[in-house]
Order: structure tokens, then C-alpha cells, then sequence
């Protein structure tokens, strides 16, 4: 398995097989989990491995299986439930929000809550207004909630595998767009049992820290690689997950760069992104040079044609043109895909 | 009859439990809303009857009942409603959200019918794990009218799980009649059985008739592994949330709240063992015990300690 | 028998155009998630053969034919699904979210069972002012397991709305057959009876028996003022979202695609039509108007413009 | 009627009628309407005034009835529903998030949604984790949905008025503990007809910004007051509109004053005030004297008991604390209520 390479899909689909191993009481349902699609493959074999009772499609009730899952789960039943789109999943605010959030904490730690929500963020070939949604800002918001958002290959695995063991209720924001991200092999990506860093210097640089998750953070990491060229040195800062950020490796980044760029795959009012800005400008008051940008989403639905989407998501050109803006030289931007709305070229649609 | 007199204990024991509170609410130191079930004791009662320590309860809004019922410590429960660290949780969730994992009462939640899927997937777990024990979920007429109800229903009977939902139909929700909820001739219970679950209906005040349809019920579930539905008719007599009467506001009609007097649980089990030579005795020292009991539960939630307040952070994450 | 021939030849040009963005799909310029509804174009056609100007209609992802159906314009269906300016929303929306206000087609949506309750506030809204037509409420077997549904219903029923829910019972949910998602001898339109609507159920491929059921439906609800639901058998022939058969997947029984292949509603009218002497010449006919009319809406969005992305900030307030 | 105090729920009742007088099409529905209660006195006598068929009881169904009043609206109906408490509307996240807010832009501009959704947010008397939740920074997350969180009596009728009238999806949060507010008379509160100001300098000061709405603006008021004494003059800012804030005059005030607090009603993590703080910085970037402080509530849910809520919610005394602590002089704490858990001595529970 060492010397073949591995995707992001698999090593989610890894950090299930173990966990499941791990603990034989736990269980994974959702919506096609086991069809011929296998949710982007990344539940590919799990039913054959452990049986109908413990991996199991379900009906489209969003709202009661969740709390399904969340009562299983306060029973002693590790449970992982997987929605294809954010979306679909906004149907379970309540479940999600007045009991798993709370549920630890208002009976008084007397019941944990080992569930884990692993929610598909869509974009491209025509997802439109509601099938793209990203809730990172909104989750994160919520007191007793863990969210995570992967981004690499190398500790997608390690972070589910982490979410899916600890026994609080915790939303995995899986952009859609990753799961055919590959890494050299299996030995390159971080062990899965080991606990995980939710702050990670991924690059490091004196001029500028983006800190960045999801998608965004492949666009960010390209962005750092072409600026080194052109003399700009940006410290890239991975965080996988929004409610557990090591704030002090992101002030001591900016204390020493001195300029910051905090991207976010959602819209960016009251957003994580603004959260994060704001605490940076609360702590690094008198490092910083200039004020804090943020990239996000435009304040408008995704529309859904292609035409109208060339512009809607930000990317490394996005990235560049804030850092050359910002430190007033000029850098060429660089060449677009030829397709703003997949991931790649074996992207043919039409989910 | 022995059995009778059991049940008559209970029920008693919680209608005097219900009303000491309700006397000493105004008092002003049970600070939470809080929705007693006087008139409805019976119905848990009669449940909880057919349970073993291995059947576990969800319940609602108005859940004292139920947690008595299922063994829940009434120590805890008047500390509870002090909001004492001596309560059931510490005094974090107040009235509405109880909690005895002693006795297989899991919680009540305060959101119209959102335990009605966290019983279903504790149903779930049973299944899973082979499990002796069977689940019962408690909610009111009101709480049908969610589509949390029609979807766990749904799972269960999709899945044969070992549930027992339990419909306390007491024909308002808040202040607002079954007329402007759901539509005439509508039946929870019919309706239970076209979703795919056996279901009973029954008149909840009546003693030997819940009692028998308890345990059918029950024993249903038991012996064929699948979830049942059970509509029990009954009726609250004070306010929705509070400790008053408030049919002076006239929002039920003046013969309807007669005729459920009338036909009030506890009253119906008196007129029951009236005949029994011994009740009488049974009764006054059932009485005695109980007020002893509520009494001591009430000196100790009130001399209880409210928790320190540097604790509140605790238990966000486990 | 006039009637059929027009029956026919509304499905035929369903099923022709539906296959005509078949074919064209791989060429990559439709590029949005787009759910084909060749196999059941016959539920919409003889639902609203018995529809007027003044009803409305509601849909879900799976939309084409019932926009069709209603008379949404194919040359802005086709716009919208290459995304181009000249598209029923500008390519806002794309195919699952269509919209053709002249013909009283209000919206799809693409959240499963989502539009349901919007359709019934349709219904809601013609109540109140007293408005002339009566709304349709399209969706699958998977979104009557959605809370949605029924809360919805209950609410049709309790306010006696003018609205006729259709089911397109295609026993697929995506790739899930319905007993991995209901219980064994769920019948939807039994259930909706117990909710407290008038109900029906019947082969959505049968010409007559389609024809004589939603003429049925329909009129009840114009008489009665009063909610129903159809649910109609039927099957999808291709994939459930793209343009290709997916039987090589095996998930669905090689003999059932071959009972419902042989139950096709097109075939269906075809063998009821055949004894007509003017059938082959109105057929052949038929399929040279419809070919011609489906060429110029392709050739006309291939050759729309795209919106100005300038106008992507309109909009989002009024 | 001019001679005679008004209150804060009277002008919200005031507003309903005069609406629904306006515009015969409108409809109100809500859990609760027409009882003996009628949501706290704020829709007393409207069924009585405008029939049965305008003014409904309903369903305990928020998600479909919500979705029920969005196709009503979308009809032609101009709607208006009311919750008791946020907390329940969390049921009904897909039909406002994916429907309400995103229709007018996803069908291009060719219908409204004229619908107006009066949240209640709880707070005493032990509402606990699931009865006081308080989510602008939810509903102001998601573009194309307007949110109103009135704060005086003195304006709530015309912002709930204008609410209505508009043809957006409108969230309007309105504080339990503001229902009993008083006003001098009617005459003193603003026209209801006529187009509110979302952004308001209701004290002018030099030496502070607060920024503030919901209950808590009473209480930056108070602080305003007392601070005056001790020489320190603030200026408070009402924003009664997060979706429709009127930048400049925050950045002037700021730029002015050098010093800035904002307040929010919920968690501060992703919230409408980290964003306002964000903004501010990024905006008077030079200005600043010192960093932003953000009032809210801590990252936990409201405990139930009287014992333990007690600094659960901030109030006046927070304000002065942190504006004494900021300008390094002392200023003693004002004298706390008798019993934090109520609005004042009426209060005697349980609801
Ligand atoms: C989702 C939601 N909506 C509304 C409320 C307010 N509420 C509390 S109890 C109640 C009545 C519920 O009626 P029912 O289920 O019949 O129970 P009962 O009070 O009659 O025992 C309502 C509407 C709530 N708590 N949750
Ligand atoms: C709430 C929600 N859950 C899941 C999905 C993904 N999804 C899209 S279509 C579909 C199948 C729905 O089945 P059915 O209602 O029977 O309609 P059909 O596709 O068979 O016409 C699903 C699950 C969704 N769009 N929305
Ligand atoms: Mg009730
Ligand atoms: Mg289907």
C-alpha cells in the first residue's frame, strides 16, 4: 500500500475502516452510502466489510435521523452519519443545534455525544444557490459543537479518524473538489491514530500569513509558491478546525509578518474569516502594517450558469492580486484553468 | 387488586408531588417554566408498570410525571426546579430538561417534539447492541404535528425497532385546541398504523383499561421486536406552564373540563378500590408517607447550595 | 379519441426533448446537475390536460416534464440549462430550479420535498382570495419522507386547500429502492388518506386509467375545495441525475427495468392508439413539428449570450 | 390616545394593525395567536379586528408552516409569522435559508418574498440552554435575507412596520425583556409610515463608541448616563438593522472617538460583532487607541438555575467595567437589580 498513491477520498474512506474496526459499536449511515456511487467513493467496501446493521442507507429525513444518530450515539453507539451536500443538512438546525451541541453541557457532563457529521460542500457544474452552501461560519458559532475542515490528503484521514473517536458532536466540512486530491502514497500522510495539529505553519515566510482551509488552502499554497518566485514570502497557516485554533502560532505569524489574509470558502459576513480578522487586529494591534483582507464569497447566491460563475469563487489569483495590491508591486496573475467550474479535466458532471 | 392500589400509590404520589409544587411555586424559588401533568398521572404510571430497570424514557416539555413514574429521585427533581447543584443535572436543565440515568430516564427536552428522534435512535442502539430493554417516548398531541414524529415513526417501523411511543393526548397545545391544529376525524393513532407501526388508543384516565393496553403494548413490542404507537386520552387541569388553574380564561369549554374532572384518574381509581375493605387505611398512610417524602424533598432542594458559578464552564467539550 | 392523440403527442414531445438533452449532455455545455423524467412523462401530461391558466404548479429537481407540461416555454428551458441570459431565470437557476410565471408554472426547487410547503402556501394564498384555479404539488417517493410532506398535508387538510399532490411513486431514490427508506406495505396514498386527504393511487403509465384518476382528483378538489393526493406508479428509465442508462449498475432487478420497460407510457399510448387509421400519419407528423421545434431551441441557446456578470449583484434584494 | 404611555409590544401591535389595515392581502399566523396570552400582548384583538382567515392560529410544524408563508407570499400574500422563541424557528433553517432568502435572486428578480418572521428571544426566569438563544449573526450570514433587532419603543413600530411593508424576507428579533418598555406616549415614538433609520447616534460623546442594539442598548443608555458623570462621554450607536448598517456613521463616530465597544445579544465567536469590530479596525485602522472590545455572551449555553446564571448575561456594569478598564481610571460598579432573572418586579415567571 506504501509505494501506491492515495487521495483524499481514501484516506477518508481509510479513517473509517479503521474507526470501525477500532470500535465495533459504532455505525455509518446516510443517504447512498451504499450505492454504486458510494458518496464520491469514499465509503467504497464499507458495507461489505461490516454488514447491513452497522453501515446503512437511509430514508430522506434529514431532521429525525439526526437526532436518531445523536440518541444513538448518547446510548453508547459511535455513530457517523454523511450528507452529500451542507444543503440538505440545514433541515437538521434543530436537532443539531438544540440537543448534540448542548447535550454534554445541560445534563451536566452525565452523556457525551460521539457523533460525527461529516457534511459535502458543493461547487461546479452548475451547483447553483443550493448545492454549493458552505457553513463553517454558522457551526462554528454554536458552543459545544467541534467543526473541522480538512483540506490535505496527508491529514484528511488523521482528522476524521480523530473527529470520528472523540466523543463530542463534531461537523466535517468536506470540500467536494478534494476528494480526488492525491498524495505520494499512504506513509506520506500523517498516522491516523496520532492526534492531530488543528493549526499547522504549512509554509513558512516573513512578509505576509494567509491563513487559509479548504479548497481555498490548495489555491493559497499555490499562491505562496508563485509569490516566492516574485520575492514575496508568505507564511501559509492551515486550520483544520475552526472551533480548536492555536491562536498563538496565528499571532506570532503576524507579529511577525505584519499582514494577513484570511480566506473563507462561505460568504464572509459574520464569518469565520471576520472572526479570525478581528482577533488578529484584537492581539496583533500594533504589528500590523495594514488591515487585515479577507477572502470570501461574494454577499449573493452562487447563480448557476456557467457564465455567470467565472468570477464568483476566489482563487490564486484572487490571493495574488491582494498581496500585490497590498504591498504595491505589480505581479502578473496567472493563467486560468480552462474551465473556472471543475476540478479537472476527468470532471465530466453532472454531481 | 394488590396491583391496583400499586398503581394508586403512584399516581397519588405524583398528584401530591405535582400540587406541593404548584402551591409553593409562587413562592418565587423554583425559577424555571414548569408543566405539571395533573390529571395525566396516570398514563406513566400505567406504562412504567410494564417496564424493567432495562427500558429507558425520553420525555417532553411536561415530563415530571414521566420521570417519577420511571423511578426518577424526587430529591433530585425539587432540587432540580431550585436549581440546586443537587439536582438531577446540577441545575443546568431545569424543568424541562430531567435526566435520571439511575432508573432509565434518559431526558426530557423542551423542544416540541425533538425527543421523539433521540428516543428512536436509543431504540436504535438497543437493536444494535441486542439489548434487553425497550425505549419509551413520551410526547403530547401537539408534538404529532411535527415532521420529527412522522419521521422517526417512519425509521422505526422501517427497522423494527423496540419503541414505544407514548401520545399523552390531552387535546391542547399550549391554548390552542385540537380544531386548529389537525383536521377533524383526524386519529394519532390510525394514523401511527398507516405509517407502519401497531398502534392502540385508549382512554388514558381509565385504570384497568390503560393498564391493559400498557401492557399489550408493551408485551408487543417485547415479543416481536417493533415499535407500537399508543394514544392515550386524558386532560391537564391546571395551566399549560405554571401552577394555576385557568379556566376562568375560558379558553375550554366549562362541560368539557367538567366531564374530565369527572372522569380524573385518581378519582377513578379511589371509586375502583372503594370497594377493597383495607383502602381506606392504604390511603391514609399512602398519604402520610407521601407528604413526608415531599416534605424532606423540599427541605432539601431548599437548604441545597445553588453550584459555584466558576463551574460553568465546565462540560462544554467532554 | 381525440384526446389520447393529444395526450400522445404532448408525452412524445416530453420524451422527444428530454432525449434530445440526452444526446447533448456529453457535449459538456449544459453544466448543471439535470434529473431526466423519460419513463415518467405521462403523470404530468394527464395531470394537466385537466389544469386552466389559473392553476399553479410546484416541482421538485426532476422538473422538465411538469414545466413542459404546465406549457413552460422549451426555448427557455433549454437556454437555462446551457445557462444563457434567454433562460426562464437568466441561468440563475439552472434545471432544477425552473420557473415559468406566463404559464402558471411558479418553481422547482432542488432540496427534496422542500417545495411542498410552498406549493400549499400557493394553495393558501388562492384560499384566501378566493382566486379562481388550485395548485399541483410535484415530487417523488423519497420526499414523502421528508417532515415536510407531512406537516404540509396536515395543514392542506386542516384548512381544506385547494391543492393536488402527485406522487411519482419511481420506487427509487436516487439509487436506494424504497425498502432501505419505508416500511414493508407503505402505501402513500393510504397514508395520506389517515392524514385526512382524499387519496388515490394508480398505474402513472396507463394512458386511461392516469387520464381517468387525475380528471377524478382534479375535479374533487374544484368541487370540494378540498386536498388531494395521486400517487402514481412509475419508473425513470436512465440514470437519476445525467443522461445515460445505468442498468449496468445493477441496482435495480434486471426483470423489473424489463416490466417497466414493457409498461412504458409511450408504448402505452402508442398500442391504444394503433387501431386509429390516422395514428401512423398524425405520428409521423408529430415527431417532424416536435424534431423541428426542439432544433431551433438548441440552435437558439447555443447561440444566446450569457448574462453580464455585472448583474450578478441584482437582485438580491428587491 | 397621544396622552397616554405606550409600550414597546403596544407599538409592535400598533404596527400589525395599521398593516394589516394597509394592506388587506396581509395575513398573520403564529403558534398562539389568538389566545388568552396573544404572544406576550402583541397581537391582542388582531383576530378579533381582521377575521379568522387574516389571523391564524397553526400547526406545531415551523418548518412547513414557514414554508407555507413563503409560498403565500410569493402568491401575493404579504405575510407576517410570529415565534415565541428563536430557539423553535431552528426547525424551519431550510425553508428560510434555501427558499426565503434566496428566491427573489434565484428566479432572477421575477418574485418577492413579502414575508416578516417575528422571533422572540427568551432570557430569565430559567429559560435555559433551548428558550434564550439569540442568532442576527445566523440570519445576517446568509445574503438576500434583511434582519431587524429593534431595541426602543420609541422605533420598533416603525421598523416592524416597515419590515412588513418591504418585500424582502425579513427576520425580526425581538427581546422578550422589551415588551414592558415604556414610551411617553405615541407621539414620542417615531411614524410608523415613514422609512426608519437604521443606523441611529442616539447619544453623542467624544470619548467612547458603543455600538449596540436589542436589550442591551438599554443598558448601554445607562452606561452612557453614569459614565457622563465620571467624564466620560460615549457615544451610542443603535444599529437596528445588521443587514442594512449605515457604515460611515459607525466609522466616523469611531474616528472620532478613537475607542469603540460593540455588544451582541449572542455568542461572540462568528458573530455580528466581530464582524462590526472587524470592519471598524479595517476601516479606522489608523484611528484606533486601542483594540475593540466585544460584549457577549461566554461560549457556553444559558445553565437554567437562578444560581448560575447570575453573570451569565453582561449588562451595565460590563459596559463600565470595560470602558474604565480601557481609559485606566476607576469608576464604581452601579448598584445590580434585586433579581437578575427578570426584567423588573412585574415579572413573576414562568414564561
Ligand atoms: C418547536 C416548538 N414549538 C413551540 C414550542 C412552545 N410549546 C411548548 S409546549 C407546547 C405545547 C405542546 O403541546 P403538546 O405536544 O400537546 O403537549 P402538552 O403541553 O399538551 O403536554 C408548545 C407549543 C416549543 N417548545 N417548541
Ligand atoms: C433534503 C435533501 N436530501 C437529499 C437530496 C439529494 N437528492 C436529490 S434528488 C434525491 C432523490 C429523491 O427521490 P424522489 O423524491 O423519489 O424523487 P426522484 O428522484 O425519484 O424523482 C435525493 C436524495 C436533496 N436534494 N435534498
Ligand atoms: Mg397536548
Ligand atoms: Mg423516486
Amino acid at each position: 500500500m506504501t509505494d501506491k498513491t492515495t487521495s483524499f477520498a481514501q484516506q477518508i474512506l481509510d479513517a473509517q475502516n479503521l474507526a470501525m474496526q477500532e470500535d465495533p459499536t459504532m455505525i455509518c449511515m446516510g443517504l447512498g452510502i451504499d450505492d454504486p456511487k458510494a458518496i464520491f467513493g469514499t465509503t467504497q467496501g464499507l458495507q461489505e466489510t461490516f454488514g447491513e446493521q452497522r453501515v446503512f442507507d437511509m430514508p430522506t429525513a434529514e431532521n429525525a435521523m439526526t437526532g436518531i444518530g445523536i440518541g444513538a450515539a448518547v446510548a453508547g453507539t459511535r455513530v457517523l452519519m454523511t450528507h452529500q451536500r451542507v444543503d440538505f443538512f440545514l433541515l437538521a438546525m434543530d436537532q443539531l443545534v438544540n440537543n448534540a451541541a448542548k447535550w454534554h453541557y445541560m445534563f451536566n457532563g452525565q452523556m457525551t455525544v460521539p457523533l460525527t457529521i461529516r457534511l459535502i460542500v458543493g461547487r461546479g457544474w452548475g451547483q447553483g444557490p443550493t448545492h454549493q452552501q458552505s457553513l463553517q461560519s454558522w457551526f462554528s458559532h454554536i458552543p459545544g459543537l467541534k467543526v473541522v475542515v480538512p483540506s490535505l490528503t496527508e491529514n484528511v484521514g488523521q482528522l476524521l479518524y480523530n473527529a470520528i473517536m472523540d466523543n463530542n458532536p463534531t461537523i466535517f466540512l468536506e470540500h467536494r473538489w478534494l476528494h480526488n486530491q492525491i498524495a505520494p502514497n499512504a506513509a506520506a500522510c500523517q498516522p491516523l491514530t496520532e492526534a492531530p495539529q488543528h493549526t499547522r505553519v504549512l509554509r513558512t515566510g516573513s512578509d505576509y500569513t494567509i491563513i487559509s482551509n479548504s479548497y481555498m488552502l490548495s489555491e493559497a499554497l499555490q499562491a505562496q509558491k508563485y509569490l516566492q518566485q516574485h520575492n514575496v514570502h508568505c507564511e501559509v497557516i492551515e486550520i483544520a478546525s475552526p472551533t480548536s485554533i492555536d491562536w498563538h502560532i496565528i499571532y506570532q505569524s503576524v507579529s511577525k509578518t505584519k499582514r494577513c489574509i484570511v480566506t473563507d470558502m462561505g460568504h464572509t459576513f459574520c464569518s469565520l474569516a471576520s472572526e479570525i480578522a478581528n482577533k488578529v487586529y484584537s492581539h496583533c494591534f500594533n504589528a500590523l502594517l495594514s488591515p487585515v483582507s479577507i477572502i470570501g464569497l461574494p454577499n449573493y447566491p452562487e447563480p448557476t450558469s456557467y457564465g455567470l460563475t467565472k468570477e464568483y469563487y476566489p482563487d490564486v489569483n484572487t490571493i495574488i492580486k491582494t498581496v500585490s495590491n497590498n504591498c504595491g508591486i505589480e505581479i502578473a496573475q496567472l493563467k486560468s484553468r480552462q474551465h473556472h467550474d471543475v476540478p479537472g479535466e476527468w470532471f465530466k458532471g453532472p454531481f | 387488586m394488590a396491583d391496583l392500589k400499586h398503581i394508586y400509590f403512584q399516581t397519588l404520589r405524583i398528584r401530591k408531588i405535582e400540587e406541593a409544587i404548584a402551591a409553593k411555586y409562587s413562592e418565587q424559588k423554583m425559577r424555571c417554566p414548569t408543566h405539571l401533568s395533573i390529571g395525566q398521572e396516570l398514563v406513566p404510571v400505567a406504562v412504567s408498570h410494564f417496564l424493567t430497570h432495562a427500558d429507558k424514557a425520553y420525555s417532553s416539555h411536561r415530563a415530571h410525571a414521566h420521570y417519577l413514574a420511571k423511578g426518577g429521585d424526587l430529591v433530585k427533581l425539587i432540587a432540580e426546579l431550585y436549581g440546586k447543584v443537587s439536582g438531577c443535572t446540577a441545575g443546568r436543565g431545569g424543568s424541562m430538561h430531567l435526566s435520571d440515568l439511575e432508573c432509565g430516564f434518559i431526558a426530557s427536552t423542551a423542544i416540541v417534539g425533538n425527543s421523539i428522534p433521540l428516543a428512536t435512535g436509543n431504540a436504535l442502539h438497543q437493536q444494535l447492541t441486542r439489548a434487553e430493554g425497550l425505549t419509551v417516548s413520551y410526547f403530547g398531541d401537539g408534538a404529532t404535528e411535527e415532521g420529527a414524529f412522522y419521521e422517526s415513526l417512519n425509521f422505526a417501523a422501517l427497522k423494527s425497532l423496540p419503541i414505544v411511543y407514548v401520545c399523552e393526548n390531552n387535546q391542547y397545545s399550549v391554548y390552542s385546541p385540537l380544531s386548529v391544529r389537525q383536521p377533524t376525524g383526524r386519529s394519532i393513532s390510525k394514523l401511527s398504523n398507516e405509517i407502519g407501526l401497531k398502534s392502540f388508543s385508549v382512554d388514558g384516565n381509565n385504570p384497568t383499561q390503560a393498564l391493559q393496553t400498557s401492557q399489550a403494548a408493551i408485551n408487543y413490542v417485547r415479543h416481536h421486536g417493533k415499535p407500537v404507537l399508543i394514544e392515550y386520552f386524558t386532560y391537564r387541569h391546571r395551566e399549560h406552564c405554571g401552577p394555576h388553574f385557568d379556566d376562568d380564561l375560558n379558553y375550554r369549554e366549562q362541560e368539557e373540563v367538567q366531564t374530565w374532572l369527572d372522569n380524573d384518574p385518581l378519582n377513578n381509581l379511589e371509586k375502583a378500590l372503594d370497594k377493597d375493605p383495607e383502602f381506606k387505611a392504604f390511603q391514609k398512610l399512602a398519604i402520610s408517607d407521601i407528604n413526608q417524602e415531599i416534605e424532606q424533598a423540599f427541605t432539601a432542594a431548599e437548604s441545597a447550595s445553588f453550584g459555584s458559578i466558576e463551574d460553568n464552564e465546565r462540560f462544554i467539550y467532554d
